[in-house]
């Protein structure tokens, strides 16, 4: 993007051939700073603009050689180049060779569609550019027009304002299909691991254990869900009754934060 | 019909109105750019305090600084009070709600719906919101009102029509239909199972000691 | 001097010069007790307007909201570095444009006329200036959401309502504010009209088949 304190100026002046980017002295030499345009349309319509005519009438194919020429200059200086002005340019290229063979009714669309196409969707981005330019030439508030310094305020007349967010209003939409849903109590048989077995696979994993590792860390990977809930569970309990044996030390940092396990140093 | 003013006095009454505090003449002066604020600027603001006499806005003097007003016996129109914002209760949600995605619904589709009785405030408060409103009645013997949402109730929830209200499906994916127990135990299981912890994360670095 | 405004009037004046944002006839209307906001309002404000005409201040409508401001061509004596409005970046600009002369338009719309995906930065600091608002989805497959610009945005640039965007007739009228795929078909279809030897030669083509 252009530096934005020179950007107005630069908009209104419709950033046309002469602009920033053509310092040399030679009109062709086009200084080569991709940085300067925000994609391959954006170029494309400037170097368009540098044929000087209404872009109902500009040579696509003119145009296309510039862009590809631009695009070889980049690559010479070993500029990166992103992916999409690589793109536009393979895409000019098969248009130009469209252009130049004699039509081929099997291709379609037409390299003249494209053509069309093309210039089509530069008219309507120069369009916009104008147009946007002319809006900031408005007169804007706070720039050209003031609003008043210091109003009194006008305090509202409602007498009582009501409020309720539309997640309330959902969240409540819910709660009554919930409350009238007919309901069916079952009790699931639930897998999980025991204490037991939590407290052999605590004891052994922690012997071996030097850092302050997550309670998370000891859990069996294969649990998922529910059962890996009441691996965690019992794997608390099994950490509380190696620490008051005294095998191993806890540590958290406070409530909520991530608990830490340590196999005690003999 | 106005007499033509001339710029200067123009930009001394556009510098007092935009400025943000009440200004001197000599302040004045300097924004519109007089030598002699004194003489310059006090007429015009005389001129200007004589055309706005009588209208909606003055132009008063304060201790020798100028600034513009509402007039004086308007001032009642300007402070009118207000009672502090309200949340809608429980049961005015539930209603409102049913009457959204069901309308046009009587009092007595509502209740049922609902599963409870609705006391008649509760549909009156949304009436009085600007929410809800009667929408004639239900052919059916007894002929009961129904009612129907406004659109200030699609502008208030930043709604562009009903449509765009979830459907059941999407409540139901958002966890809203669920009976509270399986959807504190699913918010649960789902902290656990997005909390996949790397293993750097796991052990706490460097401060093994 | 001044004809005496009656107190209707007066009220009107002073209620929209005291309000700290611009507002509606109908807002207007909730505060003076007018029972016709359209009627009464309205002739009260182009009352109103036509005194200042001409004078440091203007009533102008914006947006089909009213609100003071000083006049345009005194903008040189008013204009002080801090009320400098932040400037946008050309992408800010060029997406302002395109949601402002197309609305409502989705996002992918707005990629596909500057060529480049928009950083979702863009639209954001439009929203956050409050020029440019979401207007619900469009009803095509991924319902994508649509933006349309705001009554604040008009207020900003001085435009009474969107008819007003500078050109915005002509870019219609030369069909700048079609999509390319319409404008291309169209294209294509005149020419073929217009070219009687290859509608010929393609009807032939069809035939042959």
């Amino acid at each position: 993007m252009t530096g934005q304190g020179a950007f107005d100026a630069d908009f209104a002046a419709g950033r046309d051939a002469d602009g920033p980017q053509a310092g040399a002295a030679s009109d062709d030499v086009f200084t080569v700073e991709l940085d300067n345009w925000e994609g391959p349309l954006d170029l494309l319509l400037t170097l368009s603009r540098r044929q000087k005519v209404d872009l109902k009438q500009i040579s696509i194919l003119e145009l296309v050689e510039q862009y590809l020429a631009y695009i070889a200059d980049a690559a010479d200086m070993k500029l990166e180049i992103a992916a999409d002005y690589l793109v536009m340019a393979a895409w000019l290229a098969y248009l130009k060779s469209g252009l130049l063979l004699p039509g081929d009714p099997d291709i379609d669309p037409s390299a003249e569609e494209l053509a069309l196409r093309l210039q089509m969707r530069l008219q309507r981005l120069n369009a916009m550019r104008e147009a946007a330019a002319r809006l900031m030439a408005r007169d804007r508030i706070g720039r050209d027009v003031f609003r008043r310094g210091t109003p009194e305020g006008l305090r509202t007349v409602r007498t009582r304002q009501w409020h309720a967010s539309l997640y309330d209003l959902l969240a409540s939409y819910g709660r009554v299909q919930a409350r009238t849903a007919p309901v069916t109590h079952m009790v699931a048989n639930r897998e999980v691991m025991t204490l037991e077995a939590a407290l052999q696979r605590v004891t052994q994993l922690v012997g071996s254990t030097l850092d302050w590792t997550r309670i998370e860390a000891f859990l069996p990977d294969a649990y998922r869900g529910a059962l890996r809930k009441s691996a965690l569970a019992s794997s608390f309990l099994a950490a509380l009754e190696l620490a008051r044996q005294g095998r191993l030390t806890l540590r958290q940092d406070g409530a909520f934060a991530p608990l830490y396990l340590r196999g005690s140093s003999a | 019909m106005n007499p033509a003013p001339d710029d200067f006095v123009r930009a001394v009454e556009a510098a007092v109105f935009a400025a943000d505090a009440p200004m001197t003449a000599a302040e004045i002066g300097s924004y519109v750019g007089s030598d002699d604020a004194d003489k310059d600027v006090k007429s015009a603001l005389t001129a200007i305090a004589e055309r706005h006499a009588g209208h909606g806005i003055e132009l008063v003097e304060r201790g020798g600084r100028w600034h513009f007003q509402t007039a004086a016996d308007l001032a009642h129109m300007l402070r009118r009070e207000r009672d502090a914002p309200r949340k809608l209760t429980r049961a005015g949600l539930e209603v409102l709600a049913i009457v959204a995605y069901h309308e046009p619904v009587s009092r007595a589709e509502i209740e049922s719906i609902r599963g409870v009785q609705t006391a008649k405030g509760t549909l009156d408060v949304l009436m009085e919101a600007g929410w809800v409103r009667p929408a004639g009645r239900r052919d059916v013997p007894g002929r009961p009102i129904i009612y129907r949402t406004t659109a200030d109730f699609l502008t208030h929830f930043g709604l562009e029509s009903r449509k765009d209200l979830p459907g059941i499906d999407d409540l139901r994916a958002a966890g809203l239909l669920d009976p509270v127990d399986d959807a504190v135990e699913r918010a649960l299981e789902d902290a656990i199972e997005s909390d996949e912890l790397t293993r750097a994360e796991l052990v706490k670095d460097g401060e093994s000691e």
